[in-house]
């Protein structure tokens, strides 16, 4: 977890900078979409949180040297498709409930 | 200030709001969600105290952090249970609520 | 510095929202952002056991069973609303939370300094264990009798839900049958999806006797995978009845408990290794108890029964 | 040689970076919902896509790598195909539709 690294120290930094400049633009659209009108639009952009929020990962999982970071990008990929899918049975399950 | 003690302070932010949505929302399903806010910062407290007992090449106690993943289990096995009674609630009177009007 | 006050308001703020959203579904949607937050905030903190355990089970799996529900109980939920709370009573509600809040930061503040530790024990007593991985040496060897009781705890949980199953299909199949459109796109992705998922899951189990991983956050993506697999039609939900589930989802336990007894024999109390051979017994214990977890999360999520058994 | 894949790095998550400001600018100032996320899912995958590649210039070992690929693959096949169903479930029930 703590293992040693050749990395430049520089580079490390550059990274943790790239990582939180990603995660803020991710929150400023975050902060827009949420208040989109139907429910559609909210799953869509908790997809997308999640696409920034995994690039965020993987750029601070590689800057702190924590590369199970990797496994937790993947794991993240995969739940997030499952949370669709769910979103998308539960959609059309409720309309077969109310008919 | 350390990163603990701000995860710390964030926790402590964090059962606040959480206590505050389980005890002013009236739908269950929003309850069941405030008691997983509530989770989240209690976790991170223990988070936090993982993180100042770093030692021995470690980033941080792993007896706390294994806590809390037992917690995680444990907290989705009781919002299962809660979410299955819900359902069912809703399955049989057509409402999801637990008022006693009506 | 910047990294950690920002993402720990990002985190707040998003807490905060799911609390004050008034579409339910919104607030939902928020929680998962909030899972994802909190899985980025668990890397910060040098956790990346935890990190997974959240991303897979605190975001994802339970993410994925309130996102069903409340759709489900969209109509309800929307004719619900507005039972406003009186002002008074909010404002009660605000100053015993904010007094909550403060009494936990307080304990935050005045934490003792040095902090107590047990990562030097942890690490002394590793190498008995077999082991790599000081967490996986926390829930398997020094604190396994919380690991055992979890996983009764998961099957007790089961059971409470199952035994909400109507009369009429007890003992039934979860959940309704899912059709399979072959070319559908639904069809498309899980027969993608879910190899993959299983490969990730058995990598991340497999992993966590040396690295971050383990069998809780394996079986969590295992589970994940094999709803998916009945969403899309691709497989149908067992019968709760049938004795193969049963099995399997009481193996891990049982053989948790079995190895455990046999501690006091060999190596003098409960749920103690005898040394040359700890590794390959918590081996023995983490296989199936992947497997059960797996199974029992699974139906967790799918729910009691609603279909009769049939045949 | 090491210099040179700090700077592709360097370049490649520069690269993504500003798609995920191009995808959050386009958020903002776009008109209505529809074309919002059609913007947003573009630079976003191209955004990871980008970061993925810079990473891989970092990565230790094979499987390292392998994962970095198949995190941004399975992010792109699982985002376009889940959108789609989306889309499919929303039209008839939304409320503007």
């Amino acid at each position: 977890m703590l293992g040693s690294s050749l990395k430049h120290p520089a580079m490390a930094d550059f990274l943790f900078a790239a990582a939180g400049l990603v995660l803020a633009m991710v929150a400023a659209g975050l902060a827009r979409i949420l208040w989109g009108p139907g429910d559609a639009d909210r799953i869509m952009a908790a997809q997308l949180l999640g696409t920034g929020g995994i690039a965020a990962l993987l750029l601070l999982g590689e800057a702190t040297n924590v590369p199970a970071a990797l496994d937790v990008a993947l794991t993240l990929v995969l739940l997030a498709a499952f949370i669709s899918v769910a979103f998308v049975k539960g959609a059309t399950r409720s309309e077969a409930d109310g008919a | 200030m350390t990163e603990a003690t701000l995860y710390g302070l964030c926790s402590a932010a964090l059962v606040g709001v959480g206590l505050f949505g389980l005890i002013m929302h009236p739908q269950p399903l929003r309850k069941i969600l405030a008691f997983n806010l509530i989770g989240g910062g209690v976790f991170l407290l223990f988070g936090a105290v993982a993180r100042r007992g770093a030692a021995a090449g470690l980033g941080g106690d792993p007896v706390p952090q294994a806590l809390v993943i037992t917690g995680l289990v444990v907290a989705f096995a009781a919002t299962a249970l809660a979410v299955a009674l819900l359902l069912r609630l809703f399955q049989e009177t057509g409402r999801a609520t637990l008022g006693s009007d009506g | 510095m910047a990294f950690d006050i920002g993402l720990a308001l990002l985190v707040l703020g998003v807490g905060a929202w799911t609390v004050a959203a008034r579409d339910t579904f919104a607030a939902v949607v928020g929680f998962v952002a909030y899972g994802l937050l909190l899985a980025l905030l668990w890397v910060r903190l040098a956790a990346p056991d935890v990190a997974l355990t959240e991303a897979a089970l605190g975001s994802g799996l339970t993410g994925g069973l309130l996102v069903s529900a409340s759709t489900r109980l969209r109509r309800a939920e929307t004719r619900a609303v507005d039972e406003r709370q009186p002002a008074s009573l909010r404002l009660a509600a605000a100053v015993l939370c904010t007094l909550v809040s403060a009494g936990v930061a307080a304990i935050v503040l005045l934490l003792p300094e040095p902090a107590p530790t047990l990562a030097p024990q942890a690490m002394v007593n590793m190498a008995a264990t077999g082991l790599g991985n000081p967490v996986t040496a926390v829930l398997m060897a020094y604190r396994a009798i919380d690991t055992l009781l979890e996983t009764v705890v998961l099957l007790l949980a089961l059971v409470g839900i199952w035994s909400l199953a109507p009369d009429r299909v007890w003992g039934g199949v979860p959940g309704p049958r899912h059709q399979a459109e072959p070319d559908g796109l639904l069809t498309f992705i899980a027969q993608l999806l879910v190899p993959v998922g299983i490969l990730v899951g058995i990598h991340i189990f497999w992993v966590g006797s040396v690295a971050p991983g383990g069998e809780f956050q394996g079986a969590t993506i295992l589970a994940a995978m094999w709803i998916l697999a009945m969403m899309a039609g691709l497989v149908d939900a067992p019968a709760v009845n049938r004795r193969w589930l049963r099995l399997m989802l009481v193996a891990g336990p049982a053989v948790f408990l079995t190895i455990g007894l046999t501690g006091f024999a060999v190596a003098g109390s409960f749920l103690a290794y005898p040394e040359p051979h700890a590794k390959l017994l918590i081996l023995m214990i983490e296989i199936p108890v992947t497997l059960s977890i797996a199974a029992t999360l699974a139906l967790l999520v799918a729910g009691p029964p609603e279909r009769a058994p049939g045949r | 040689m090491s210099a040179a894949l700090n700077g592709l790095t360097i370049l490649a998550v520069c690269a993504g970076a500003f798609f995920f400001l191009a995808g959050t600018v386009g958020l903002l100032r776009f008109p209505d919902t529809l074309s919002r996320l059609h913007a947003l899912t573009k630079a976003d995958n191209l955004g990871l896509g980008l970061v993925v590649l810079g990473l891989l210039f970092q990565a230790e070992g094979l499987l390292a790598a392998l994962k970095l690929i198949s995190v941004w693959l399975l992010a792109l096949l699982a985002g376009a195909t889940v959108t789609q169903l989306i889309a499919h479930t929303a039209r008839p029930s939304g409320p503007q539709a």
